[in-house]
């Protein structure tokens, strides 16, 4: 299946794209999203223990399950206001 | 009803819109953009949110204030892209019958925003370069 | 500079002139003509000064707001004679670099406000009389 | 010596006028004017306990001499805000 993964912030930066697909074998979860983007984008080592991640725009714990066309964002800490 | 802008935030019309003749108290805070930074000159600030859950977070926030405390009315407003200097990137108003849960509501839902809405400042300095502000983590994974 | 006015305050404009770089906080409070009180309808209300007086209190609120407070302006408007209801009776704006002391700035200056200057607040109520709203003594004689 | 006494709020439409003219004699205090007003206004009398007492414009002690021309304020319990 393929999702779509989002960056934002320093993430973004660091990416060099605000998004981008990423294909996963069928059955994956946020973990297995999570795996595969810091193998396939190692700019984004320093950032890795800050960040959230939301899926279809709710916070998501590693184990959720994923479904073809989700949306995961990758969200650096806020500062908003 | 919550709003993300891209332009001047109207606080003079948030006002009205909350002065009602049943509250005799408006809270306003506006976050300001500010030319300093931790001892350096910050001359730009641009502000970026992954909208669609940034709207969803503020509008939350505003029925949590209402739910929380007596009061009558929260508004939130949020200017994203580039903010000029001494121009507002938040406004919160506030409306009650009276002031002390005014106050209370107001300062909560300002300090629950800084922590929980996907929203995020860049700093541009005087001397060159540029940060993101360091922010507060939304939760652990 | 503190102001008594006898037409509608311009919030916007404090909100304005307290919008200055330096400052990222700006914290407002307006109390609003309100058309209920301890259960009564109210349908006007009238405020009275005694006027030298009461400005020199709210002059003196401001400075000793800004002496206690780590904020950059404090600006207080009072208005007199009828005010309609839903309009501003009062406007306090305070402007700080950081939103805490903003918040506690203006709350503490409302508070003092409503115990330390001589103006007086009369409601009249829709069953017909007037009152003037059981208020704070100033000092023992 | 001639002092003014002004009247506000309930005291004001207690007294039926805003202000008034009072004669005392040389080395009266604020004491001595309460005690005149008290005795030619009262109207005053359940506000009595309630007032606050300005001289010039500063709240005033009853042990405060007064002067020729002082404006001696009633002020009952404040409502501003």
């Amino acid at each position: 299946m393929q999702i779509k993964v989002l960056y934002f912030a320093q993430a973004r930066e660091r990416a060099g794209r605000p998004s981008a697909p990423l294909e996963l074998p069928e059955g994956s979860r946020v973990a297995d999203a999570l795996t595969a983007i810091r193998r396939s984008t190692p700019a984004l080592d320093p950032l890795w223990p800050h960040l959230a991640v939301a899926v279809d725009g709710a916070l998501a714990p590693a184990d959720q399950a994923l479904r073809e066309g989700a949306e995961l964002a990758l969200l650096p800490p806020v500062s908003g206001g | 009803m919550a709003e993300l802008v891209r332009a001047s935030i109207d606080v003079a019309r948030l006002i009205g819109d909350a002065s009602r003749p049943e509250c005799g108290a408006v809270s306003v805070f506006i976050g300001n953009s500010r030319d300093h930074n931790e001892g350096r000159k910050v001359v730009r600030l641009e502000y970026e949110a992954y909208e669609p859950m940034a709207l969803a977070a503020l509008g939350k926030l505003e029925r949590e204030t209402r739910s929380r405390f007596e009061i009558a009315s929260c508004r939130i407003v949020h200017r994203l892209g580039e903010v000029p200097l001494a121009e507002a990137s938040v406004a919160v108003v506030v409306a009650a019958a009276h002031r002390q849960p005014a106050f209370d509501a107001c300062q909560w839902a300002m300090n629950e925003l800084k922590r929980t809405v996907p929203i995020w400042k860049k700093e541009f300095f005087a001397e060159g370069g540029a940060e993101w502000v360091k922010g507060t983590s939304l939760a652990p994974r």
